[in-house]
């Protein structure tokens, strides 16, 4: 173990170096990356039954710097390498012009910062993690470098510097009150009356990463505009990299903090979001503005997490099936998300447009991208047998038994939205027409397919990852299970 | 004696500082402005350093207060002369 | 008087902000933003941060203060129409406030100050800075070198496509016998004697690798608008690996580390053996002052341009 | 006393910074106003470690790294509304255009 | 003698309130980057007058501001061609 986790937190950061020396062997290197941390992370898996701890260079907290894996920061991990590993399969970058030479060390970049931030426990240290993958994503997201994607990418920028300053503030105040920045140490602190406004200036902070509604306005031009490759990644695994840290702070370092009324607001602008999103991505005429207001839409059901299993409420028997439907929301959103914007760059190259009309007779061209977006969309509806059937009933059943049905209102309702708007793109495909999209190989067509695979899949074996997530599950969720 | 040197000097580079500031504030247009912020620069700071001079722990600190004077004598001798230049023809 | 002048110290601090904030054209807002700089340098010398001192000195004045001026070169002269200002406002006397309260209520000092005080001299380095720096969170120390450089391939990737493979930033035209010409050769030895004095000197005393980088690459980004060097492409290879030489070989060290630790009980990654450890530091500080001052200078110049 | 000045002084920073950031529509205002408050951050960090007499070494460490960091994030800003207003001759966003 | 320094570096630091006004009413922008020259010349004094009252550490803090505020001022010339790349004396820049 020694070794693994060094190799999942560096090996993306070398093989990001070896993209900058040699911008030809991207896509090689990218893929040897991939292939090792993939390894890695089998071994890891395999051989983990309690978390995991490294001190780096030998120095204890507080003074050093820890890397831990529990089931939650494993789970994570897994599903960054094999979303990461689907689009650099993809991504169709060659040579060594302008978007290639940028493409391969940014999305290395990107993976070393959520890996690194999968492993911190260290506030400063995730704040360091944040601003990279910030940098990273920003910078994808201007990739094609129109007017259009530049304006994405500067509104992007200006939420998320305000986030990172505001996270920041919070590490600042918690290290002035109790010395240490270490997660571990917050629970047994001696309490001050500062922490409250610490706790809420980094949960802000992540909040505005996160785009929780009303903080999402950044994120359907930013991730709508991006290349294909790079919105998988941006709607996939960024938003989970903050909402992560503020599932670690809730529930692991602060959760005497979660009063009731704090943890009903984020359940409000969970549903909130899950509603607006729906609706918005209803309205939408482009495929890629309707999978990004999805994402806002999906991130809303991440919060009830807050009213479910946080504060006082943890101690209660439903509080771990809430804990873990929504973290098994956050993979198969992950997989699902990043087959439906794989299969909207093939459309978008093949039909010149990604005006959902253009989609008329898709089913007939490329039958296996439909295949793949039609099982994204039964996860993401929450359909069974699918991830996220699986983490919408663990969701459901949890309010009904915590005796406040309301917090089962968004799932369902969600539900129907998206059905309602998914089914507008999926119709258009099946439409009786001659498709007058250019061919594309099968190939291409498998990857989006593989992941949306690994969507249903996570609904069908849904026990090892359930056992994976109980190692050292934060006890304010694990208490509920006994 | 090394203390009364300090003060004096240190006094006196005060006053030019004081001065250059008046200038900058009082004068008329940008090139008379010019000329008083050079003389704050190489006279203030000049006798500043010359007053700590004589408080300095050690030729290192010497040679460090040597190279701030010569490097703002660079500094503002050649900022002043293409700031006047860009005056001449700033048209905002 | 260290209160007199605390208070004035503040007092300048804040009127350079707020002038900053609301002064009635770009430009102005920029220059009070150097001035800015210039002050809370002399605020962290007021609370014994010498080392933050020459960072702010360096970064926050120095090349943020060229970074914007340089931008505002390229703009049009536009008016300035801030929105509306009530909400702004509550929110940051708001936040200020709080904070302020915050500052007051919190318990006497929780700091690691002394235990890093005991650590630092078994971790190669006297500097207690230095210390945390590049032992005790060298982890933190790496990843924001790399954020640097994730930074840089976002710029580039600015570059139109026309333009990409061009030197960064725009060429720059000079006349030879002029006083910019001669600036340009008078101070970058001065400079770089400078630079490489503060990283030598950083592992003792206030300085280091980011400090003196900082120092190269203001010298570099000097020499090039003085017209005396031109950059290298970025594509070139020479380029590249100057860039990336720090995080590979601090990256390098980490590894051997894990790898040693299989069967070496001290070893772990991102340990350096103690016996070395203070020359290693110094090694591994020079490689990253190397990519650090590159980048730096990279990243102030821009992306590559053809507009001559 | 005068550590307590220092900390509410970057207190002060960072709310004139807040407020700027959100009046101002010019885009590199902006981006001064980021500066602002991450410097005011720093302020209060270091004089709230300054409290104890003797300054503490990791909250220095922490804002040379948050120093770096904040000028890498201010460069790819400035780069990214240079290339903004190349492509759209706006120093604004859309939404923000008069 | 720290006390007659800490003195002094707080009237020099008080009469750059001066150079600050200066900056806001410019009126040229030459004016502006002047006053701020000033600030820089006054800040690497008020960096010596602490090093002297205190500890002589500091005195790199000043080495660093004087190079670079020379650094900012030519950054500020450049930018004031056209283009932001020419130089002032050249006549085609005129």
């Amino acid at each position: 173990m020694s070794l693994i986790l060094p190799l999942l937190a560096a090996v993306p950061l070398l093989g990001a170096i070896a993209a900058v020396l040699a911008p030809r062997a991207g896509k090689g290197i990218g893929l040897g990356v991939a292939i090792v941390l993939l390894a890695a992370l089998a071994v890891l898996v395999g051989g983990l039954n309690t978390p995991v701890v490294l001190p780096l260079g030998g120095w204890e907290p507080p003074l050093g710097i820890a890397l831990r894996v529990d089931g939650l920061a494993a789970a994570f991990l897994g599903l960054a390498a094999v979303v990461m590993t689907g689009v650099l399969i993809a991504a169709p970058y060659r040579g060594a012009g302008r978007e290639a030479a940028a493409f391969w060390p940014l999305a290395l970049l990107l993976w070393g910062a959520l890996n690194a931030i999968f492993l911190s426990r260290d506030l400063f240290n995730l704040y360091v993690g944040l601003e990279l993958l910030t940098l990273a994503a920003v910078a994808l997201a201007a990739l094609s470098g129109s007017a259009g994607a530049l304006a994405a990418a500067i509104r992007y920028m200006v939420f998320a510097l305000m986030g990172s300053l505001l996270f920041l503030l919070g590490v600042a105040l918690t290290y002035a009150a109790h010395g240490a920045l270490d997660l571990a140490a917050l629970p047994g602190r001696n309490p001050q009356p500062t922490d409250a406004l610490a706790a809420g200036l980094m949960t802000a902070g992540l909040l505005v990463k996160t785009a929780l509604f009303p903080f999402h306005a950044w994120l359907a031009p930013a991730h709508s505009g991006a290349p294909a490759p790079a919105s998988a990644m941006l709607s996939a695994l960024v938003p989970k990299a903050s909402f992560y840290i503020l599932l670690r702070l809730w529930f692991e370092a602060l959760p005497d903090l979660g009063r009731p009324g704090f943890l009903w607001l984020m359940g409000a602008l969970g549903t909130a979001a899950i509603l607006y999103g729906g609706v918005m991505a209803l309205r939408q005429a482009r495929l890629k503005l309707v999978i990004a207001y999805s994402t806002v839409a999906q991130i809303g059901y991440l919060f009830l997490v807050f009213p479910l299993a946080g504060g006082g409420g943890a101690a209660q028997p439903w509080a771990a099936g809430a804990w873990t439907g929504v973290v098994f929301h956050a993979l198969a959103h992950g997989l699902a998300k990043a087959a439906m914007f794989l299969c909207a760059g093939l459309w978008l190259a093949a039909a010149g447009n990604d005006r959902i009309e253009a989609l008329r007779g898709a089913a007939r061209a490329t039958p296996m991208a439909v295949f793949a977006f039609a099982l994204a969309a039964i996860s993401l509806m929450g359909l069974p047998p699918s991830g996220g059937f699986t983490a919408k009933y663990l969701m459901v059943t949890s309010a009904f038994a915590a005796g406040a049905p309301y917090w089962a209102l968004g799932p369902l309702l969600g539900g129907l939205l998206a059905a309602a708007y998914l089914y507008r793109p999926i119709a258009a495909a099946f439409a009786p027409v001659e498709p007058e999209l250019r061919p594309v190989p099968r190939g291409q067509q498998a990857v989006p397919l593989a992941l949306a695979l690994g969507a249903i899949v996570l609904g069908l074996a849904s026990a090892p990852p359930f056992d994976l997530l109980q190692i050292g599950r934060p006890e304010a969720a694990a208490r509920g299970v006994e | 004696m090394g203390d009364v040197f300090s003060v004096i000097l240190t006094s006196a580079a005060l006053l030019f500082y004081v001065a250059g500031t008046v200038g900058l504030i009082r004068f008329p247009d940008t090139h008379s402005r010019l000329h008083a912020l050079t003389k704050a620069d190489n006279l203030g700071l000049g006798l500043l350093i010359l007053g700590l001079m004589a408080q300095a722990d050690g030729w290192v600190t010497l040679g460090k207060l040597l190279l701030t004077w010569v490097l703002a004598l660079i500094a503002a001798g050649a900022a002043a002369q293409l700031v006047a230049r860009t005056a001449l023809g700033d048209r905002r | 008087m260290t209160l007199a002048f605390d208070l004035v110290l503040c007092a300048m601090i804040v009127g350079a902000a707020i002038c900053a904030a609301v002064a009635g054209t770009i430009f102005a807002a920029a220059v009070f933003f150097i001035v800015y700089g210039i002050f809370v340098s002399l605020a962290w010398l007021r609370l014994d941060a010498f080392d933050v001192a020459l960072a702010e000195a360096a970064m926050g004045a120095g090349l943020t203060g060229i970074l914007l001026l340089r931008a505002l070169g390229r703009m049009p002269a536009s008016e300035d129409r801030p929105g509306p200002a009530l909400a702004p406002a509550l929110a940051g006397a708001g936040l200020a406030l709080a904070l302020g309260w915050a500052f007051l209520a919190l318990p006497e000092s929780a700091g690691l100050g002394p235990v890093v005080r005991n650590a630092a001299p078994g971790a190669g380095a006297e500097n207690p800075v230095t210390a945390v720096l590049l032992a005790f969170r060298a982890w933190d120390t790496l990843l924001e070198t790399i954020v640097l450089l994730a930074a840089l391939l976002g710029v580039w990737a600015l570059s139109r496509d026309e333009a990409w493979g061009l030197p960064p930033g725009l060429p720059q035209r000079v006349r030879p016998d002029g006083v910019l010409a001669g600036f340009g050769r008078i101070l970058p030895p001065i400079g770089a004697v400078v630079g490489v004095y503060l990283v030598w000197a950083g592992t003792s005393r206030p300085g280091g690798a980011f400090q003196g980088g900082t120092v190269l690459a203001a010298v570099a980004l000097l020499v090039s608008m003085a017209g005396l060097a031109q950059a290298p492409r970025v594509t070139s290879g020479a380029l590249r690996l100057v860039l990336v030489a720090g995080p590979l070989v601090f990256l390098g060290m980490a590894f051997i580390g894990a790898v040693l630790s299989l069967w070496q009980p001290g070893a772990a990654f991102l340990a350096l053996p103690e016996a070395h450890a203070k020359s290693l530091i110094l090694g591994i500080e020079l490689m990253l002052t190397l990519s650090i001052a590159v980048t730096l200078a990279a990243l102030v110049a821009g992306p590559p341009e053809d507009r001559a | 006393m005068n550590v307590t000045v220092l900390g509410l002084c970057g207190a002060l920073l960072v709310g004139i910074g807040v407020f700027a950031f959100l009046w101002q529509r010019h885009l590199l205002r902006r981006v001064l106003a980021f500066n602002v408050i991450g410097s005011g951050i720093f302020l209060y960090l270091g004089a709230a470690g300054a409290r104890g007499g003797a300054a503490d070494p990791v909250p220095h460490a922490l804002i040379i790294t948050g120093i770096v960091v904040a000028l890498s994030a201010s460069a790819l800003a400035v780069a990214l509304v240079l290339a903004h207003l190349h492509a759209s001759s706006a120093t604004r966003l859309p939404e923000d255009e008069p | 003698m720290s006390g007659w320094f800490m003195f002094l570096a707080t009237v020099l630091l008080l009469s750059l309130a001066g150079a600050l006004w200066r900056v806001w009413s410019g009126p040229s922008q030459a004016d502006r980057m002047m006053a701020a020259q000033l600030v820089g010349t006054g800040g690497v004094g008020v960096v010596l007058l602490l090093a002297a009252a205190g500890d002589w550490a500091m005195i790199d803090v000043a080495v660093v501001l004087a190079l670079l505020a020379a650094f900012a001022a030519v950054a500020f010339v450049k930018a004031q061609t056209p283009q932001g790349a020419g130089d002032p004396e050249d006549d085609a820049d005129g």
